[in-house]
């Protein structure tokens, strides 16, 4: 499903913050990025949905090299991968039906995609009767919900989440990812980048572990060292 | 369908938003278009009042109405004795040409052209000199053409000529400066409004990015934004230039015959083509303006 | 020494950081400005032309030159035999009076007005009508004065008064309009600029907030700013209003000096009042529209 | 130092963010404030620096009920409390020594006093020889280095921190606490909000714990629990 081959990415010639990363997540996998701050991990998510272009090596999602794909073609390839974010990137202006909604809105899917399809993610989410509050009426977990529904109301097939649950306290952190781990029984795969180790160590998933730049530990039901 | 409904109502929301950069925008893009508008007409006055002395005519012979051709023979006989001395050329307008000069001599006193009529109209020769700088030869011929039969009067054109071109130079020189000045400043404005709506919205479009939405999708409510200010400007402008043009021609009806103003306006269908002009100008730097700025600051 | 340091280097850096919006104020301001002055300046020019005609004026008899008292007796005498029958009031414009009127009249035109002198120039008798709107009963003053010894010639106002004042109005009243409507213009758009910049700089401001700076600290570069932009749309008007002025003026040198227009010119000093005003104007708007917003959005 | 007496918080009529909360800090304390997310720590916090109004009881710091202070003498009440935030609230285009110079030029103090006072601090927090670096140039930790520079440079009597290790990974998050435990040494009192059980655990200070706006257990040397 994502396969990086010899990845280099150079934010300036003294900083890299990716050196000749290869790695591979196979169709259905879930897999943790950990490392210290500054590692790579949140570069290495803005390479799979073509935020960045490495200098150098080639990024494959879905079968598709996306290093040279033209800019036009880039919208298609966004619509295969739901992005979840620390800070969650609500429209404060939206309601939670508005805010999934928008998303398939501006992909150009007509009004009765969205009347079916975004009640049946609020569901899964777990936020029926929530649906016409605005995200300051929210608890910083239900607004992590709401931001998951709409990274999978078009289900994708890859989710990225850069910590999740960093602006979480643990017990919502938990609920969180009981969720992710749902959405990745649907089949979905899962890159998810951490700090927390509690979350890593209880999941027992696929750790890949980044040290400035570079992959310094690949482990299947890992933990978070 | 959904398409569209999303597109107007994040542009009206948009406007909602930031509505004194937007009216700024307008106004200024009005008064330019405005000023703008105002040239072209002003310079239309002008080429009314100068009409009649087209083509380097610098003397006018007019032949009291009701002068047959074999009449006009002697005056005919005294301009082609002058032909390749001191005069280049000379052409007659008729009854039906001196008419239609009427029209736009008189076009802002109406009273005055309806009292004339084929019967009473003085027709014309039109004289273009050899050299139109050599004013003595010309004050000369005057004179001597007055003398002839049937000749209704003779008028030089560096009486009238000479100011109104003048003026017509300065005025269009310095509205043309303003309202060059002004649209710079419009398009500034315009680019500027679309800007800061896409800064506003910069949460907005970066999830828009983030779930796959082409570049057209979120540019065009932006763009159509900036073309709403351009044409409501434009409009405006045209309102407003229909609303002096009319208060001018209304005024120079009321102003003496002899005040040499009554040429100074536009009744010809002319000020309709301005304003549509005025209001595509419009939509041009609105669009313009959004488009570049759509465009550079989709990378937010 | 710090804090002005530290004034002038936030302005300039707030400037520097969106150029486009306040080139846009400045050009706004500037044009807004320059049509004012303009306005100010036609105005004084049409008074100039029509300073003769003051307080009621509508004939004025102009007696030869070198006529002595004893030979103005006559006409004096006609002239109160009138009184309170068609006249009102007359007085007499002596040498010094009539040259003075003289140098508003002609001001344009250096070259004629240095060919009148105290041994040339007519002295004027200025009469005001009971009825100003009775034109047929001063015509028939003019042809009977017309006839006394020792005068010049006899002007009524109609001929010359009621365009030039209509010209005048219709003058003022739409370049008024235009002034302000692009000065409400200019103060939104400075409003705006500093807004922007507000917002542009929220997180330096958020910060001085939680340090413990002053409201008037975080304020006073913006209102700087916005000052700035006032003045130099003022200066840029007052430039471009003493270039045209000075161009008009050269201009009317070459007109005729029949053509009514050597008057319509200012040079006696009232530019540079009026670029003064102008500045004012332009540092008024400028603090104005910044304060506004200073203080609004200082909860940022 | 601080004082609240029988303090309300509403953000309108359903969101009360506290309820009648009491409570003191000493000179010289340190306090951490744990709950889960929503439960008020960051309004408190807001409420020592009159960033918020209570609705009801009052507000005191350093000897002055500050609830109804003229506008004109909050920044006067400001320099006596430094803040610092989870996401370091820098100025991205100054340098480190400019973030930190700063804070005090925007009070007014002359040149002297910066350059004598900004170099000291820098050196307290162990950033010598970063002063001309830009953010982007820091990792994480140093990030935050630079803003505990900032909120100190001024020696208030109170540090405000809310969730300052938010960001950062574990071992440096340890880094800032130890930096945050030395400023403590001088004198000064320190609040601090944190979801990190670890550092809770590890620091063994006063722990106060919120939930939905009630104060439910205030601990000397306590535990995350
Ligand atoms: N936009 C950018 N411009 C320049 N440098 C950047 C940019 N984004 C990241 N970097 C640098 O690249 C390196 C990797 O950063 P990255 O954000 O990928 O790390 P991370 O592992 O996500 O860290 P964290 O745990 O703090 O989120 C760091 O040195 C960072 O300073
Ligand atoms: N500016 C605001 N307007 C309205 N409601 C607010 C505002 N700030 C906070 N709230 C609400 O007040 C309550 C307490 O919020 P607060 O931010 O103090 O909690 P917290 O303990 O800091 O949570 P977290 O751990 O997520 O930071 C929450 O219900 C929150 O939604
Ligand atoms: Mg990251
Ligand atoms: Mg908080």
């Amino acid at each position: 499903m994502i396969r990086l081959e010899n990845v280099t990415k150079r934010y300036s010639s003294e900083v890299v913050a990716l050196d000749d990363v290869s790695f591979e997540v196979p169709k259905g996998e879930f897999v943790f990025l950990v490392g210290p701050s500054g590692s790579g991990k949140s570069t290495l998510l803005r390479l799979i949905n073509r935020q960045e272009r490495p200098e150098e090596g080639s990024v494959w999602v879905a079968g598709r090299d996306i290093v040279d794909m033209p800019n036009n073609r880039i919208p298609q390839l966004r619509r295969n991968i739901g992005n979840i974010f620390q800070d969650y990137k609500l429209l404060l202006n939206k309601t939670v039906f508005e805010n999934i909604a928008f998303a398939l809105e501006v992909i150009g899917q007509p009004q009765h995609v969205i009347s079916q399809q975004v009640p049946a993610v609020i569901d899964l989410v777990g936020l029926s009767g929530k649906e016409d509050r605005f995200p300051h009426q929210l608890s910083g977990g239900e607004q992590q919900r709401v931001s998951i529904a709409r990274a999978f109301v078009n289900r994708p097939l890859i989710l990225v989440a850069d910590e999740p649950t960093g602006n979480l306290d643990p017990s919502t952190g938990e609920g969180i990812m009981r969720l992710l781990d749902r959405i990745n029984g649907t089949g979905t795969t899962v890159v998810m980048a951490t700090h927390d180790r509690r979350i890593v160590d209880a999941m027992r998933r696929r750790v890949v572990q980044l040290d400035r730049g570079v992959i310094v530990r690949d482990q299947e039901r890992g933990v978070y060292q | 369908m959904s398409r569209l409904r999303y597109m107007f109502r994040e542009t009206g929301e948009s406007i909602r938003r930031n509505p004194t950069l937007s009216v700024a925008s307008v106004i200024t893009a009005a008064v330019s278009l405005l000023i703008f508008g105002l040239t072209l007409i002003i310079q239309h006055g002008f080429d009314n009042l100068l009409s009649q002395w087209e083509g380097g005519v610098e003397m006018i012979v007019y032949v009291n109405s009701g002068a047959g051709e074999e009449q006009r023979v002697v005056i005919e006989d005294a301009l082609g004795q002058q032909q390749g001395v001191t005069i280049e050329s000379w052409s007659y307008c008729d009854v039906a040409c001196s008419l239609s000069d009427a029209d736009r001599l008189f076009a802002g006193d109406p009273v005055t052209r309806s009292q004339l009529t084929e019967l009473n109209i003085p027709t014309q020769y039109k004289v273009v000199p050899l050299d139109a700088t050599q004013v003595d030869i010309l004050r000369g011929l005057r004179d001597r053409y007055l003398e002839l039969p049937n000749v209704y009067s003779v008028q030089l054109a560096e009486e009238q000529l000479d100011l109104i071109s003048k003026l017509q130079g300065f005025v269009s020189t310095y509205t043309t400066g303003l309202w060059i000045a002004l649209m710079v400043a419009a398009s500034l404005l315009i680019w500027n409004t679309i800007r800061t709506a896409m800064f506003a919205r910069r949460r907005e479009i970066e999830v828009m990015k983030l779930v796959g939405a082409t570049d057209w999708f979120i540019r065009l409510p932006f763009m159509l934004e900036g073309l709403l200010q351009g044409v409501t400007g434009g409009a405006v402008a045209s309102v407003a230039m229909w609303f002096i043009n009319g208060r001018w021609t209304a005024g120079v009806e009321a102003f003496p015959a002899n005040s040499g103003m009554t040429a100074l306006v536009v009744v010809d269908g002319y000020e309709w083509r301005v304003g549509l002009i005025v209001v595509l100008f419009g939509a041009l730097i609105g669009t313009i303006g959004s488009g570049t700025a759509a465009s550079k600051f989709l990378d937010v």
